[in-house]
This record gives structure tokens, sequence and C-alpha cells, in this order.
């Protein structure tokens, strides 16, 4: 392996302990790679909006000689807005990013009308009312296939009536909306033990690839750092004064105004 | 005001009905302008990105400037931050490098802070949630009402049904007495009919809900973006 | 405080605590529960490459990157140790050039172990050779088709690939009797059906993810891919088959006990709860 | 007896008559650019048989196959579509031809120079697809070689180089004009052929024997001004904004109930509380975009809550991932204090940008939870992965914490981490019960006017359907399902 590939595993090995070290509590290390974390996902969006998006997207089309006229002084457009956008950084100027503001909302109340309609309301609706009884046989597998059709009917409708707001829950639409609520947390609770098994993989992931980061290949990075992190803990719990409590960390560059009353 | 505020509703006006509409006009400009305008917001947001990092960079500096708790971190968000860019504008934003090129390591220097930074951090990030959904449970589960017994026994059942172990010590007992009492058929209803039409109901309102705040939008009654509903 | 008080209020800390523990152990010491049943796709990939006598060459390409890790790489170490410990002769490579560091750190780490476990010693080049990676996916499956020591002149570490014993006779994909591609989306066993099955004919099996296992069935079931292993649940049971406990099974273990550990957490909590008559309170 | 069958296929298939009923016209309810073919099901239709689509530029012109299809697909029945906008008669053969690629590939027959204009426009696109970039590696490296002392040792080098990139910069702008110059001269060729129409005939193949082949019919493409099969969608989305405007106007006039959400009420005593122990209240905006309803809902809802911490003196702080959601958010922020009387206490830095990718944010704001220990944590909007991370770490530290998502994927932990959640549809209600706002309680009514509609529906269609099932009317069935189907 080269350097830094070598490298990178220590890295890489840091940055996973550093973060799992929260668990146990707020320390020096967590927050070294929270503000990496954040420093280079910042970075990451800044290179993606001018390499991936602002130069193929934008630049490049308007001063290709492939693009007529017409579809560069379309694109001139969202450039004008974008650069509008921008005037929200002077105070004086914030009025000039309203129509950016505008298009982008109006854009999306737009879009969302329709898809609305079609896939959630006429999508789901259809769904539930398509297959009330299955054809073929009278079996036992037919009368339950059945039965739960006709459950999904009533599951659908009594949550339904739950989400009444203008109407006075009281009488059968009390008994509805509360049978709505205990089927949103029957959905609920199924739903949670469904990802459980998903989420214990992803630790599984992370302590796999500390384990292969583990071997002498990689000069024993995972023993080492776990080590390190370790001993830093202690001596930051033992040896570092902590400060009274409410002062530790908290940004006050200025007093908080807001809570003078 | 007709630059401050009647423009701007004019405009969500228009984009609104218009994209509204769009959905059920298939001629070929009306195809081309909704491909064109995703793009527009792609385009824009990518500019009002700067916005953003002008923000983060104002609050840090502020914070490095006058020394205040942990300044360090700031500067260490700083040079992470600068070196994600400066490696990106070397690499062109290409993480891998491009065949017959010769890079750090199997992909570019940009490519390194990427797998050795971001994917670790994202990954482990994500892998702490199987902390919480254990510590969740334990403190949220409790049949303090019927409605939480339910939620803590659907999941329960869940729990040991999509685990291998469990799904041995079910099917070799009471999964023997008939094929349809098989733990996996259970699940598959669990998921199939409780579970998806409670989902169902809840994106159907939610849709009625999204018809409505888009119309109070086209038709400028929420306008909270512009800064208040006033004037 | 009694005892239910703390418990109930227990710091989370220590649940953190369990659920890590439950999660590690596995892993740094894989052992078996009741559990894995191999799926008919498990074992038809076991049998495909039990089948062969000892001495017959085969290929397995490793087409995954680091982020399919967990899934991929517990399949080509078992892959790798079925053929060191059936004494069959396999050439590797890699259509993913991200995966060359994996395919040298198995290659390397399961001829130590053949060595401890299999009283057998693999040699470079007579039992084994990694050719490495080349650029093109599909074109790669297509030359290697025709003349694999023109698509492959040197092997990964650049010594040229006819110097080697176990390239004798070897002239394209028809000289291999099994063909295995452990795949994470594309290139992969994709490729593989389209471009090298079909065209040479040939017995191929693989593994995937278990996001795309889909995209195998049609494959399966055209008789095109003689089995599959799926995500690291594939990977466990080929494991079990070869009753070699590896990572694979160490990960499904480990999920089936951090599921009962929540469960077992829970049942207590409940039990606990309604016993100091909590509950009654309003 | 297979010998008789065989015997009798071959018959049939001797005396085979051309597809009846055939005809061309253009594909509606598309951006025109294929048209469908249409004729009736043949006695011959069998495995092995086939038809074969021809397409001409002139009716009896060079012929170029433009499709083919088993004999046995492709039924009129098989098409995705609803009942009135077109046949789904099981009787009939459907195809759609694109019309455009057909047209590119005819001008090789009439045109003698196409195939070489082809040729050398893919010739040019691989030269230029191959040369994009090279010039930024070319420099590059020159500026590599330049740094080498003495100079002279890598002389020809850089000569070479230098070479290739004045290569490069005289041939690249060549080769794209040339292109652009060729694209057109194919195009008005192709237009003078066509005319935008075109001329199919229909023949019927078993194996490489052509059986019988049919007359010329020909279409023109047209662009469709609107997508009848989503007319029912389209006269849906009419109904439900109809009756919101309707109950915004009738919520104007007189006040109209509203039931307690109880996630809400919680609200303004989890900001009390913060007030009491003078810690920080957070509001979170979820993770979705400004252009996303559910973000709107959310801002709306933090212009509320802003308006109250203003009133009650709460220290407010609303960590951002998307720029602008922050730059609303900043507007709405401060246009609340001032609606509430104290534009004094509103600081900018109330709203804050972190980062836009989801784990980092997440970790930034869990690291602020643990520092802060704020007393009230609020989240509103989208929310992905991150709602349990933020919740538990919310809930370690023992803050109320009041989540309102529709993200129905997220409900689960909320609903298990939080104290109060508003579930779905409570999200875009939140805005209207906190305001009070008669305009937002009348689409509030709308709404539930609208959910009314939709459960008569489904009530109605299920009765239907069970009914039609008894009776055996799987026709009837299929009729009224369209009506609900989106297309």
């Amino acid at each position: 392996m080269t350097f830094l590939e070598i490298l990178g595993i220590w890295f890489a090995t840091a940055m996973t302990l550093f973060i799992l070290s929260f668990l146990y509590k707020d320390n020096p290390f967590y927050k070294l790679a929270e503000n990496i974390f954040v420093g280079v996902t910042l970075g990451y969006s800044v290179v993606g909006a001018i390499w991936k998006t602002i130069y193929p997207e934008w630049v490049v089309p308007l001063f290709s000689s492939d693009v007529g006229i017409w579809r560069k002084g379309f694109l001139l457009i969202p450039g004008v807005l974008g650069i509008l956008a921008l005037a929200r950084i002077i105070p004086k100027l914030n009025w000039l990013s309203r129509p950016a503001f505008a298009f982008v909302m109006g854009w999306g109340a737009g879009v969302a009308i329709p898809t609305a309609v079609d896939a959630f309301v006429l999508k789901h609706t259809s769904k539930t009312v398509s297959a009330i009884l299955p054809g073929g046989e009278f079996t036992f597998g037919a009368v339950f296939t059945a039965f739960s059709n006709l459950l999904i009917v009533v599951i659908v409708l009594c949550v339904l009536v739950y989400f009444f707001f203008s109407i006075e829950h009281r009488g059968p639409i009390r008994v509805a909306s509360r049978l709505g609520v205990l089927f949103l947390m029957v959905a609920f609770g199924i739903a949670y033990g469904n990802t459980v098994m998903g989420r214990m993989a992803l630790l599984y992931n992370r302590f796999f690839e500390l384990k292969q980061n583990a071997s002498g290949e990689s000069y024993f990075a995972t023993p080492i750092l776990v080590l390190v992190t370790v001993l830093g803990l202690i001596v930051h719990e033992v040896w570092i004064k902590p400060r009274p409590p409410g002062t530790e960390d908290v940004q006050l560059e200025k007093p908080p105004e807001g809570a003078s009353t | 005001m007709f630059v401050k505020r009647t423009l701007p509703m004019l405009v969500a006006f228009g984009v609104g009905f218009a994209f509204a509409l769009q959905y059920y006009l298939p001629f070929s400009f009306s195809e081309d302008a909704l491909s064109a305008t995703s793009k527009w917001y792609s385009i824009i947001a990518s500019f009002a990105l700067l916005l953003g990092i002008v923000s983060v960079i104002q609050s840090h500096a502020r914070k490095i400037q006058t020394q205040s708790v942990g300044w360090g971190y700031s500067l260490v968000l700083f040079f992470a931050f600068a070196s994600m860019v400066m490696m990106g504008a070397f690499s062109a934003g290409n993480a891998e490098t491009p065949p017959g090129v010769k890079g750090p390591i199997y992909g570019t220097s940009y490519g390194w802070l990427y797998n050795n930074a971001m994917i670790p951090l994202q990954t482990t990030m994500f892998a702490t949630l199987a902390f919480y959904v254990a510590s969740a449970a334990f403190r949220a589960f409790r049949a303090k009402t019927f409605g939480a017994f339910l939620l803590l026994f659907f999941a329960v059942v869940m729990l040991f049904g999509k685990a291998s172990l469990g799904v041995t010590l079910w099917d070799e007992s009471i999964g023997t007495i008939h094929a349809s009492l098989q733990l996996d058929r259970i699940i598959e209803w669990l998921m199939g009919t409780l579970n998806m039409s409670a989902r169902r109901a809840i994106l159907i309102g939610v849709a009625l809900g999204m018809i409505a705040t888009s119309l109070k939008i086209i038709f400028g009654i929420e306008r909270t973006y512009l800064g208040g509903k006033g004037e | 405080m009694n005892a239910s008080e703390f418990f109930l209020n227990l710091d989370r800390r220590w649940i953190f605590l369990v659920i890590g523990l439950v999660v590690l152990l596995p892993i740094v010491r894989p052992f078996d529960l009741p559990g894995i049943k191999p799926t008919d796709q498990s074992k038809n990939y076991f049998d495909t490459m039990n089948a062969v006598p000892e001495g017959t060459k085969i290929l397995i390409s490793a087409d995954f990157d680091p982020g399919s890790k967990p899934e991929l790489y517990p399949m080509l170490e078992a892959t790798l140790r079925h053929a060191f410990k059936k004494k069959l002769r396999i050439v590797v490579m890699t259509l993913w050039l991200t995966g060359i560091g994996m395919v040298e750190k198995a290659i390397k780490d399961n001829v130590a172990y053949a060595k401890d476990h299999f009283g057998v010693e693999p040699q470079e080049g007579k039992d084994y050779v990694f050719i490495g990676w080349k650029t093109g996916g599909s074109a790669v499956v297509i030359g290697m088709g025709v003349n694999i020591l023109e698509m492959f002149s040197q092997d990964n570490y650049g010594k040229p690939l006819a110097e080697h014993p176990i390239m004798a006779g070897v002239k394209s994909l028809k000289d291999f009797k099994i063909v295995v591609s452990l795949s994470a989306g594309t290139p992969g066993f994709k490729e593989w059906v389209q471009y090298g099955v079909q065209k040479n004919n040939l017995t191929f099996v693989g593994g995937c993810t278990g996001i795309i296992i889909p995209e195998a069935y049609p494959y399966l079931q055209a008789g095109q891919m003689k089995g599959v292993l799926g995500g690291m649940k594939g990977a466990a049971e080929y494991e079990k088959l070869l009753n070699i406990p590896g990572t694979a099974t160490g990960g499904m273990v480990a999920l089936s006990l951090a599921q009962f550990m929540i469960i077992l957490l829970v049942a207590a909590c409940n039990i606990i709860y309604i016993a100091s008559g909590r509950w009654r309170k309003p | 007896m297979a010998g008789w069958a065989l015997w009798l296929m071959a018959a049939t298939l001797q005396q085979a008559e051309p597809p009846k009923e055939l005809e061309a016209f253009d594909a509606r309810n598309d951006d025109g650019e294929s048209i469908a073919l249409w004729w009736a099901k043949m006695p011959y239709e069998a495995d092995g048989v086939e038809y074969v689509i021809f397409a001409s530029f002139t009716e009896g012109g060079p012929t170029l196959e433009a499709a083919r299809l088993g004999s046995k697909k492709g039924y009129a029945s098989d098409r995705k579509i609803p009942w009135w906008a077109g046949s789904r008669s099981p009787n009939h053969h459907y195809l759609e031809v694109d019309t455009d690629a057909l047209a590119a590939a005819l001008v090789d027959l009439e045109w003698p120079e196409a195939r070489a204009v082809k040729d050398e426009i893919a010739a040019l696109e691989g030269s230029l697809s191959h040369t994009t970039g090279e010039k930024e590696k070319v420099e590059a490296e020159l500026a590599e070689l330049e740094k080498i002392k003495p100079p002279s040792a890598v002389a020809d080098e850089i000569a070479t180089l230098k070479e290739r990139l004045r290569w490069l910069d005289a041939h690249r702008p060549i080769w794209t004009e040339r292109k652009r110059e060729l694209d057109e001269k194919l195009q008005t060729r192709i237009d003078s052929l066509s005319d935008g129409v075109l001329y199919y005939q229909v023949a019927v193949v078993q194996g490489t024997q052509e059986l019988t082949r049919s007359g010329w019919v020909s279409a023109a493409e047209s662009d469709n001004l609107f997508n009848f099969n989503r007319i029912h969608s389209f006269g849906l989305a009419i109904v439900f904004c109809a009756i919101i405007v309707a109950f915004i106007q009738v919520g104007k006039r007189r006040e109209l109930f509203l039931r307690k959400i109880p996630g809400l009420a919680a609200v303004d005593e989890a900001i009390g509380r913060a007030v009491e122990m003078g810690k920080p209240v957070y509001f979170l905006p979820g993770r979705h975009d400004i252009n996303e309803i559910n973000t709107i809902a959310a801002v709306t809802i933090l212009g509320e809550v802003a308006k109250k911490c203003a009133q009650l003196g709460a220290q407010l702080k609303v960590p951002h991932t998307y720029v602008l959601v922050y730059a609303v958010s900043q507007e709405i922020t401060k246009q609340a204090y001032t609606e509430a009387g104290r534009p004094d206490a509103y600081r900018d830095d109330i709203n804050f940008f972190i980062t836009e990718d989801q784990f980092a944010y997440t970790a930034a704001v869990d690291g602020m939870f643990v520092r802060e220990k704020p007393a009230a944590i609020i989240y509103m909007g989208y929310f992905y992965a991150e709602s349990l991370i933020l919740a538990e770490t919310g809930a370690g530290i023992g803050a109320i914490q009041v989540a309102g998502t529709d993200a129905d994927h997220q409900l689960p932990f909320f609903v298990t981490a939080c104290d109060y959640t508003l579930i779905g549809e409570e999200l875009y209600a939140a805005g209207a019960y906190l305001s009070k706002d008669p305009t937002l309680v009348g689409t509030l009514r709308g709404q539930d006017v609208g959910k009314l509609f939709v459960m008569a529906g489904v009530a109605g269609m299920t009765f239907l359907s069970f009914w039609f099932t008894v009776f055996g009317y799987t026709s009837a069935i299929k009729f009224v399902l369209d009506l609900v189907t989106p297309y």
C-alpha cells in the first residue's frame, strides 16, 4: 500500500472513532470530527455547485457555439435570478431577491398540485378499492384476502377521520378517530420494528471496517487509535478541569438580548 | 411597491399556474419547459449556496477574531473547507481519476478527501442510529396507554420476525402447523395490510394539505416567504 | 432509589454499551447460531463450486468497491477459501478500479488461512494469480472471450501473464470451468451474462449486494446464472454450507442478537414497569 | 394429429390475407414524436408469426423495417390508458412508432450522401468528446514540465505538448462548426423529404418468409394540446382547488370551529418553560428545500413560533441545511419579531446556515443540543434518517420536544422519541391553528371537505366493486376503477 492509502485508512479510522466517542459524551475529539465534517461537506457542496451545476449546466452552454441564441437568452434567467438571490447579503437590496424566491416557490407549488392529486390521492384510492374481492375459488385463503382488503378500507377511512380538523370529534366520529389513532400506533410499531435491522447493519458495517483496519497492513490503525481516543477521554475527564456547568462552550459572544424582558 | 411586492406575487402566480397546468399538456414546448426549469432551479440554488457559505464564514470568522470559546474548532472547519475546495478545483470536481491519468491512489486528491473523510464520517453518523434506535425503544416502549402498548407490541413482533434466529424458532414450532402461519407470511401481512393502509391514509391527507398550501402560495394568500403577510 | 427505579431510568449509555458489544462480538470472533437456512440459490452457488474436481481452473471477478465491502468481501473470502480447500486453480480479476486493494488483501489473507486451516500451500502463478484491472467493463469481458492474454498481457504486479504456469492452455473465457462475478453494480454480473456467458456458453455463478438481487432473477430463470449469493445473508449462507463461520455469519448473528437484545430490554422494562405499579398512576 | 395441425396452419398461412382495418394516426396525448398503427386481429396469428412494419417517405418508395411485433402481442387491450382515451379492444393490434428516429434512418435510402454525412457527424462527435478537457490536461502537464530544471532536458517533450496544444486550438472550433453545419444539412434534407408525413405497410412474416403485405397508410405526427389520459386527474384537481378556494371565502365571513391539536398547545408551554429556565428554543425546519410544500408549511409555523418567542422573550435558534430556506426564514423571523412589537430583540444569528450534508448537519446540531441544552426543540417539516438521532439526543438532555412531519417513514421515530408529534396533515394545519387567521382556517375546512370527498369515493367504490364482483360484472369494475387510476 502506498503512504497515502495508509494515511487514508488512519484518517478514516480516527474519524469513525471520534464520532462514536460522542455516544459516551461530548468531547474534544467529537468536536474536531464534527468541524472537519461540516467543513468538508461545505467544500463538497461548493465544488459540486460549481463543477457539477454552474459550470456544465450554465457556463458551458452560455459560451458554447452549439447553443442557439434563444436558449442562451433563457439560460440568462436562472443566472440573473441566482445572482439576485445573492442580494440578500446586502440588507438594503434584500428585496431584489424576491423574484427569485417567488419563482422557486411558485414553481414548487405549481408542480405539487397535480403530483399530489395523481401520486397521492388517485394512486392510493385506486389501490385501496381495486381488489376488494379476489376472484377464483371460495377457500379460506380467499376469504382471508377479502377480509384483509376490507380491513385496509376500514383503516384508511378511520385514519382519515382522525385528520378532520374542523369538526368536533364526538359520537361516532370520536369512535372512528380513536380507532384511527390506534391503527396509526400499530402502523408505527410495525415500521419501527422493521427498520431496526437496517440500522444494526449500518453499525455492523462500521465495525467491520474498523476490524479490517486493525491489521498489520494498515499499521494497526484501529487498536492504536482506540487507545489514543480512550486515553484522550480519560485525560480530558480527569486532568482538564471541567468548567462550571452552563458556561461550558456555549457560544455567548453577545449577551442573548432576546432573553431579557 | 410594484417591484417589491406585486411583481414577486405575479411571478409566483404565473409560474405556479403554468406548471400546475403543465402536467396535463403533453406538447413538446410544455415538456421542454418543465425540464428546462427544473435545471433552472438547481442553478439558482447553486448560486444561492454562496449566501450560505458567506454566512458560515462570517460567523466562524467572528469567533476566531474574538477568540471566543472553541475558536480553534472554527479554524479546523476553515481548514477542512479550504482543502476540500482546493482539491476539488484541482481535480475539476472528479473524485475518480479519468483512465490513463496518474492520480494519488486510484483517484484524485479530492477523491482521497471524499473517501477518507466524508464517507467514513457520513456512514458513522448514520450508524449511530443503531444505538439510538435501541435506547429510544428502551425509554419509550412502555405500556402506559393502550396505544403505547400497541406500538411496542407490534414493534417487538417485527423485531422477532426480522431476526433470522426468530424466524427459525417460530417456523420450527408454530410454523409447522400450517404453511400460512410461517413467520415471513405474517410479517408480509403486517406490512402489507396494517402498516400500508395507515400510511396510505396519512399520504392522502398530506396530499390535500399540499394542494391547499400550494393554492395559498399561487393565489398570494401565503406570502410569508416575502416577509410577512401584511401590506 | 430502588432497583426498579434505577432500571427504568437507566443511563442510556449502558444500552449503547450492550448494543455495541453485541454487534462487535461476532465480528471479532465469528460464531454460529441456529438461524441461517441456506436458500436454493446459495446452495446452487455452493454446489457449482463444489462439483468440479481438484485442479480445475476457475475465474473470479471481484467487481465491487469499498462501499459494498461488508456484503461482498465475505463472499470473496469464502469463495477463495472454498477454492483453496478444494485445490482449484484460480485466476482473480476486477472490473472496478477501486477493487484492486481489496482483492490483494483477500488473496494474501486467505492464502495464509489456507496454510493454517487446510494444510495446503497455494503457490502464486501456479495455483492462483491476480491479473488486476482493465478499464472498459463490458469491452473487457468481450475481449476476454476472444483472447485473455491480449486483454491482460501482465498480471497486477507487471509480470508477463504468459509466464505463469496457471495460464498454460488458457486462451479465452471458454477455458475456465466456472466464472464467478461478485458484483456491486455496473459493470458486474449483467455485463458478464450479456457479453461473456451467452457467447461462450460458460458456467456462471455470482454474488451481489442485497439491493440489486432482483436484477439477477431473470438470468437465474433463464439458466444463464447457476446460482447467486444475495447480500450479507447470501454470504452467511455460503459460509454455513462451507462450514467456516466468517464475517458474514458474524454479521447475521450480530443482527439477530441485537434485535433480541432490544426485545429483552423492552420486555424487562415493561415487566418492571408494571410490577412497580406505576402504570396505575394517571 | 400434430401433423394435421401443422398442415392446417400452413394452409391458413398460404392463403393469408393482409391485415384488415389498418390505420395510421398520430399517437394521442404525447409530445408529437410518434404515430400509432392499428389493425385487426387476424386468424393466422401464432407463435413464430410476426408482423413487420415497413416505413417510407413516399407511397411505394423504398422501405425500411420500422418495427417488428410477435403476432400474439401488442393488442390494444394491453394499452395503459383509461377507457375514455381510446379503444382497448382485445381484437386489434396497437403499435406506436417513433417517427423522428425513423425519418433519420430513412433518409439513407433517399439521399446517397446521408450515410457519409452521418458517419462524419459521428466521427466529429467522437473527436470532440475525445479531446474534451484534453487542453486543460496538456496545459497542466506543460506547467509541470516547465518547472523541471534545466529546461533543456525536457525541451523535446515541451515542444511536443505545445504542438499538441496548437493542434487542439486549431481543430476543435473547426470540428464544432462543421458538425453544426452537417446537422443542419441532414435535418433540412429530412424535412424536405418527409414533410412530417411518413408512409407505412404491415407485412406478415413467418421465419424468413413473407406471407402477405398490406397496402399503404400514412400519418403525420403532431403535438397534442391536452393529455386526455389525465382528464380525470385534471377534473379532480379543479374540484379540490374549487372546494378550498370556496372555503377560504367562507372562512373570511364567519368563524369556523377548529379542533385541538395537542402537540401545538405544547409549543406554547415549551417556549414558556425555556424562558423560565433561561435556555434557548431550537426550531428545525426540516431537510427539504424551499420549493417543497412541507418546508413552506414549516416556515409558516416558524413565523408563529418566532412571534411567541419574541413576546415571551425566549432565545430562538434555527439551524438550516438549505440556503434558500435560511434566507426565507430570516425574513420571516424578522417580520415576526416586528409584528410581536420586539424588533429590538431580533438578531441576525437567530437563523444560521450549517451545511447541506445530511449527517454533517446532524452532527453539528447534535453537538449544539448537548452543549447548549435547549429547553425546547421543535421539529417541523420533512425529515430523513436524522430524525431519531436528533430526537434521541434531544430527549437525552431533557428538552421538551414537539415534532411535526409528513415524512411517513420517520413518523414512528418522532412518535417514539418526542413528547408530541403532529402527524402528516397536521403539519399543514399547524400554521392555521397557531395564527387563527380566518383565511387559513377556511383552508382547513376546505381540506376537510376534500377528505370527505375522497372518503365518500373510497367507500362508494368499495361498495360498487363488491357489488360488481358478486354479480359478475367484471368489466364494470374496470370501468369504475379507471376513474381513480392515475395514468
